[in-house]
């Protein structure tokens, strides 16, 4: 930061630079700190939005604490967050390395390939709502095995959070491998030649070589994808029964918020939730920057 | 010539002085009123909704009413959001399970009997019925009825038939004829999976825990949640046994379940031969879908408590208490227009109002289905109209997947939410 | 460079083949289901929950879904809206972006670090934690179920301010002292000189910021429940459900398709711009 | 030990044709060195011995063993690249090491073996760094000791002092030879910069449009360039090459016959290296001058030509021109070099 070159400043220009900022300056600080600050406060009232808010002190908390939703919603989170983490990083790498290899038309199976990145995440839910309907296209390529004419993909409290996490991925994994391709991309030939000539065979080559160069890639693919994941909502907003049933196996954090929220009307709760969910963010992603941390 | 031009310019400011007085008088007597009408989606009614606006704006001239139809799943959810962004319209049309949320939030305006040309509550109620004792609490009355309803069950002539069994003489009056009659009406495939079924509880939406499985503990004679003292009890037996039921219904008779799509669906498509949340009003939907059927009453329990069918709701129509007291007035004006309309939304959207009007007319007098139905909702109750109602929903349906679905230990899981339940309720 | 040498292969087409094969297999395989997303909207009704599948419409129903979604539900509102939604905040970021990172990259402000601290912070603040306080202040502001409150709060986006700040520092200060001697006002250097070596940049980030609004979906479903202010995001919802106890995948198909059809305009448009941009959007995090 | 042979290599790459039917002997612990113009293929050609890319036709021997079908790692044969290719995230002596790491060489065997040739290349002090922290001629010398480390049969050098600056350049052409000297293997350097070209071969190769256009010594393709291409090529300031019709007009009439006598009637056009045009006492040759580049040793004038190129002469450092003034100027006709028509050069008979 300020490390470039300054253009000579005199008093005058000084004020034109604070007028250039001002207007962006202003926005954040009404549109995201002030809410910030305003929702740390609002954590510690009892409020409905429609009486005044009274302050409670850190009784939220304390509630959330011995809320059942909210610690099934914390479960839930955890197995959505493991299951479109790990399996998104090697999945993408994987498939980013596939894409990568040169082979006729490689520009249109890549297009094709990142077809799914494209529709809103409302629109992908949409879609596999069809496709998951419970006599839908997958119970009937499936029955020659299964012998069932109907499936309960979605409202089932077993395969539902499975199956979401395998829609999610599906829209993630062209997303990240777009990155890990990026990444990619910006190793040199070179390197690759060298370490070929260098007598190492394929495997030692991608170990040895590429994956440790690709650590700035990794590190941005598994922060972005762990802040994505925490934040699930869409996909059970839209395609779960009642959303986040059966059973609110499906009730993840963001979800309960908007219930908090915006269904109940208990604006302390959701603020506090928020509060949680938020540090459990920063924490997340503070670790994985200090472990990404490279000294080459 | 000076002079003469000096008195005509003193007339003239004069003049326009009064002139400003008296329009600065004017609006205060008869300042036009825009109301804002929010109304749920219901297609027959629509038309309806149009003329009675059109007729009260011409008797009304100072009043305009502007109305916004919103579809009906997501309307309770608009509506509470409005009125939480502060954006609520002046008149609206409300579910009688929102209630309870409603009253705490202090939305409800209590009925202004001047501006409906009554003197007393009990001049109201020869009015428009006793439907409106669902919107009465402490003495007050907070909405006219629009559709008052109550549940039967339809029984598809032509399956039935198909399993050599007849509406008339056969449809069952316990809960326990329910399992028989539907195991005899299940057709199942070569995986044991049934194409069409019996019976089924509808299982789309929280509510109609409140509805249905609410109305089966009270029958049993339990309490889940106490409209008055607010005291919860769902690890009670007759709980139990209610969930028992509904538990062996899905896992041991495998008659139905949470997995298949909502009943009144199935039931339209023929998937269903006995669908229990519906009534006459679902009429023209049966005959748009082209099925033969018979209506019976809802089933007991065979050593019910309390004779019963499910819970009663009905939707009436109120008015926002944060809206100016003129804007209150007419839209209280508008209500009781709108209501006194009982026998066009009868005959023309199929909604009953328990109108002295509506109940006698032929119609209803000589329909023997009215009749039952009438009969029904006269031994109904409403869902507990507490804040909360609809997370305490939640938590029950969640407590229910529970046990149905995931197997876990019904002690447990209502005692669980025994628990939960007096959490939420306390911290409204 | 030539690539096809990165790996040596002794059987080049034998092992070319199988490659392709496999890319085809995976390309195929994630595509399908926009594809059957696509074919849908073009089906009759009943053909889209046909077993087996019709991978093409038997019965071509050309417009007719896309007709029936409009009849269900406000879907020229919701297309309307979210296409005003998007410009208004495309260009208003472009422009506050571009503004605050040439006040950042060529200015010495006072607190400059502090300040673009303070801006590029709210990066890490996800939208989800900001939806309920930001509720409850856009309420005191009397904007629930107004444009107002749909827009503004998505105005602008730290990202923006960010990636102007790189690439303006770019920017030679010689052209800004060139234009300061030759006497044009701040105004005038900014919008004259400094803005059109932006454009690539600006192409990107106006890329970035159309899908994310475009597609945004928390903020709009809170902010308004009035359906002549729905987005098309929130009002798709609406075709999920039975209208009249009919289901209606072709129109839910047709509404997602008019969707998704900007953003695979815009995709294969400027794939590369797209990709970079993507790509770009992602260090945002 | 090293000879490296190529017998009629081509390379294609989907239409366009890279090398054209090469045929080459590079002899055991000769230092060639690969000479043309951006795009002439030498690079390519270098990639082809290496095993980077494959040969489209064509065999390729070392030590006379067919390696067309060896992978590049087996061939025996090192190569540094332009950019150095060193593993970013490895240190100095982890890169030098990899080769032996991915050989399965024992830990304590490679640090002896890689400490052995930091020695020589006096890079010890170097070896825990990360190449970032490295300067320019030290990622050079790092790059050069990794090839090393391979013990090769040839090294492969890929223009690796472009990124160098001019100073640097001419030390570690130094350091190279030496290099070569006390290693005593095959070499081929690829560079497009004739000079270097000169200073390092035993032989030249000059290659042009995937061809080669002549294969010799410094000093043969200097004074006896097999075609105007490599006439051109070689030297600095530029060969001038003047058609002899045009030797008549402008009175050069000793000159044509120097020519005729020498080359034949085939002769189409004469070489004249700048050194050899010189300021005369008097005669028929004058010329306005033109312009006038002075490095102190010497002295570099550009005649008035006839065509539109100019004449280069190469004079020592005291000789004065002045632009615009006109010289009367000598042909030293002793190393006047002859072409066709086909601008091949005419043996002088």
């Amino acid at each position: 930061m300020g490390a470039s070159v300054k253009a000579p400043i005199t008093r005058n220009q000084k004020w034109w630079g604070l007028l250039f900022v001002s207007p962006a300056v202003l926005f954040f600080a009404v549109f995201a700190i002030f809410p910030i600050l305003f929702g740390s406060y609002l954590s510690l009232t009892r409020y409905n939005l429609l009486t005044p808010p009274v302050y409670i002190g850190f009784k939220n908390y304390f509630a959330l604490a011995h809320d059942r939703k909210f610690l099934l919603s914390l479960r839930n989170t955890g197995v959505f967050v493991l299951g479109s983490t790990v399996p998104i990083w090697i999945g993408s790498l994987l498939l980013a390395l596939v894409f990568d290899s040169k082979i006729p038309g490689r520009t249109v199976w890549r297009a094709l390939f990142f077809l799914p990145v494209l529709p809103p995440l409302i629109v992908v839910a949409v879609v596999w709502k069809v496709i998951l309907h419970p006599y839908g296209m997958v119970t009937a390529v499936l029955s020659p095995f299964t012998g069932l004419g109907e499936i309960p993909w979605l409202t089932d409290p077993h395969l539902s959070p499975i199956l979401l996490i395998a829609i999610n991925n599906w829209t993630m994994i062209p997303f990240f491998a777009m990155i890990w391709l990026a990444g990619l991309a910006a190793i040199p030939d070179e390197l690759r030649y060298a370490s070929a000539l260098d007598g190492a065979n394929s495997a030692q080559t991608f170990f040895l070589v590429i994956l440790p160069l690709l650590k700035r890639t990794a590190v941005l693919v598994a922060a972005l994808s762990t802040i994505n994941a925490f934040q699930a909502f869409i996909l059970q907003y839209e395609l779960t029964p009642d959303k986040g049933g059966p059973a609110d196996t499906n009730l993840t954090l963001g979800l309960l918020i908007w219930k908090y929220g915006f269904q109940y009307f208990r604006m302390g709760d959701a603020a506090a939730a928020s509060v949680v969910l938020f540090a459990i963010i920063l924490l997340v992603t503070l670790i994985q920057l200090i472990l990404g941390r490279s000294k080459y | 010539m000076k002079k003469q031009m000096h008195e005509l310019m003193k007339r003239y400011v004069l003049g326009l002085i009064m002139l400003a007085v008296v329009a600065a008088m004017l609006p205060a007597g008869a300042r036009a009123v825009t109301l804002e009408l929010w109304m749920h989606d219901h297609p027959p009614r629509i038309p309806l909704d149009k003329k009675i606006i059109d007729e009260f704006e011409k008797a009304n001239p100072d009043i305009k009413v502007n109305l916004t139809i919103f579809p009906y799943s997501t309307f309770d959810q608009r509506l509470q959001v409005a009125f939480a962004g502060g954006q609520g319209p002046a008149v609206f049309n409300n579910v009688s399970l929102n209630l309870g949320q409603y009253m705490a939030s202090h939305i409800l305006a209590p009925a202004d009997l001047k501006a409906l040309g009554v003197s007393s509550n009990d001049e109201l109620t020869a009015k428009y019925g006793v439907g409106l004792n669902g919107a009465t609490i402490d003495g007050k009355v907070y909405g006219l009825p629009t559709e008052v309803s109550d549940y039967l069950c339809a029984a598809n002539n032509k399956l039935w038939k198909a399993a050599g069994l007849d509406p008339a003489k056969d449809a069952p009056k316990t809960w326990d004829d329910m399992v028989k009659v539907s195991e005899k009406l299940t057709q199942r495939d070569k995986s044991g999976a049934p194409v069409v079924r019996g019976f089924d509880f509808n299982w789309t939406d929280p509510v109609f825990m409140w509805l249905t499985f609410n109305a089966m503990v009270d029958q049993a004679g339990g309490t889940m949640v106490n409209e008055a003292t607010r005291k919860v009890d769902f690890d009670s037996k007759e709980v139990k046994k209610t969930m028992q039921y509904w538990s062996d219904w899905v896992n041991v008779h495998k008659l139905g379940g949470p997995q298949y799509t909502g009943s009144r669906d199935a039931f339209l498509s023929g998937q269903l031969a006995i669908e229990c949340t519906v009534g006459p009003w679902f009429d023209s939907q049966f005959e748009k879908a082209g099925i033969s059927y018979s209506f019976f009453p809802i089933p007991r329990w065979a050593d019910a408590v309390n004779d019963r069918g499910f819970n009663t709701y009905a939707y009436f129509m109120m008015v926002n208490a944060n809206a100016d007291e003129a804007t209150r007035a007419a839209a209280w004006k508008f209500v009781g227009f709108y209501a006194s309309h009982s026998v066009d939304l009868f005959n023309e959207a199929g909604l009953f109002t328990t109108s002295p009007e509506v109940a006698a007319l032929k119609g209803v007098t000589n329909d023997p289905v009215m009749q039952m139905w009438l009969a029904e909702l006269k031994k109904a109750v409403y869902s507990p109209r507490i804040p909360g109602l609809n997370e305490v929903g939640d938590a029950l349906g969640r407590a229910r997947d529970r046990i149905i679905l995931q197997h876990e230990d019904m002690d447990k899981v209502l005692s669980d939410l025994n628990s939960e339940a007096q959490d939420i309720i306390a911290r409204q | 460079m030539n690539r096809s040498s990165r790996e040596k292969s002794r059987s080049p087409l034998a092992r070319q083949w199988l490659g392709t094969l496999i890319v085809a297999a995976f390309a195929l395989a994630f595509a399908f289901p926009v594809y059957f997303m696509v074919s849908s909207a073009f089906k009759a009704e009943n053909e889209i929950l046909a077993i087996p599948i019709h991978l093409v419409p038997y019965e071509f129903a050309g417009l007719e879904e896309f007709r029936r979604a409009m009849e269900i539900a406000p879907l020229g509102n919701y297309v309307w809206n979210s296409a005003l939604v998007s410009f208004v905040n495309v260009v208003c970021t472009l422009l506050l972006s571009a503004m605050a990172g040439y006040g950042f990259a060529k200015f010495d402000l006072p607190f400059k670090n502090f300040l673009f601290f303070f801006v590029i912070s709210t990066m890490m603040i996800p939208q989800q934690i900001l939806v309920v306080p930001l509720f409850v202040e856009i309420k005191y502001f009397g904007w629930v179920n107004t444009y107002w409150g749909l827009i503004v709060p998505g105005l602008m986006n730290a990202f923006g301010v960010f990636m102007m700040r790189q690439f303006i520092a770019e920017v030679p200060n010689e052209i800004i002292e060139a234009g300061r001697a030759d006497g044009a006002s701040e105004v005038q250097i900014f919008v004259i000189l400094v803005l059109p070596l932006l454009l690539p940049a600006l192409a990107s980030l106006a890329i970035i910021i159309f899908i994310w609004s475009w597609g945004n979906f928390l903020w709009p479903l809170v902010a308004v429940t009035n359906e002549k202010l729905a987005v098309l995001a929130v009002g798709i919802t609406n075709y999920t459900q039975p209208y009249q106890r009919q289901p209606m995948w072709g129109a839910a198909m047709a509404a997602a398709t008019l969707t998704t059809l900007p953003v695979l305009i815009v995709f294969l448009a400027f794939q590369r711009h797209f990709v970079k941009g993507i790509t770009a959007a992602a260090i945002k995090g | 030990m090293g000879s490296i042979e190529l017998k009629s290599v081509s390379k294609r790459f989907s239409t366009f044709e890279a090398i054209r039917s090469i045929e080459l002997k590079v002899e055991d612990r000769e230092r060639v060195v690969f000479v043309g113009p951006s795009g002439c293929g030498k690079s390519t050609l270098l990639r082809l011995i290496c095993g980077i890319d494959d040969v489209t036709e064509g065999r390729i021997l070392i030590d006379g063993v067919d390696v067309t079908a060896v992978g590049s790692a087996k061939r025996g044969v090192a190569m540094v690249f332009q950019n150095y290719a060193l593993y970013p995230h490895m240190t100095a002596e982890q890169n030098m090491a990899f080769s032996l790491r991915v050989g399965g060489v024992p830990k304590g065997e490679r640090k002896e073996i890689v400490r052995s040739v930091a020695a020589i290349l006096q890079l010890e002090h170097l070896l825990h760094r990360y190449p970032k922290q490295l300067s320019g001629g030290q990622r050079q010398r790092v790059a050069i000791g990794r090839a090393m480390v391979r013990r090769p049969k040839a090294f492969l050098f890929d223009e690796p002092l472009s990124n160098l600056d001019a100073a640097l350049r001419v030390d570690m052409r130094l350091e190279i030879i030496r290099l070569h000297e006390q290693l005593k293997t095959t070499m081929i350097y690829v560079t497009h910069d004739q000079a270097e070209a000169m200073t390092l071969a035993d032989r030249i190769v000059v290659l042009n449009h995937g061809n080669i256009e002549q294969v010799d010594t410094p000093r043969n393709i200097y004074h006896h360039p097999a075609n105007t291409f490599v006439a051109r090529f070689i030297g600095s300031p530029r060969i001038n090459l003047i058609e002899v019709d045009r030797l008549a007009t402008a009175g050069l009439d000793e000159l044509l016959t120097v020519a005729a006598r020498a080359f034949g009637p085939k002769v189409k056009s004469v070489g004249i290296r700048p050194e050899m045009l010189q300021l005369g006492e008097s005669g028929p040759f004058s010329r306005y001058c033109r312009n006038v580049e002075y490095f102190g040793s010497e002295t570099i004038a550009y005649f008035e030509g006839f065509d539109e190129a100019l004449l280069a002469a190469k004079a020592t450092g005291e000789t004065h021109f002045q632009p615009g003034q006109a010289y009367t100027l000598s042909i030293d006709t002793s190393g006047l070099v002859g072409f066709d028509a086909n601008g091949n050069a005419l043996l002088a008979r």
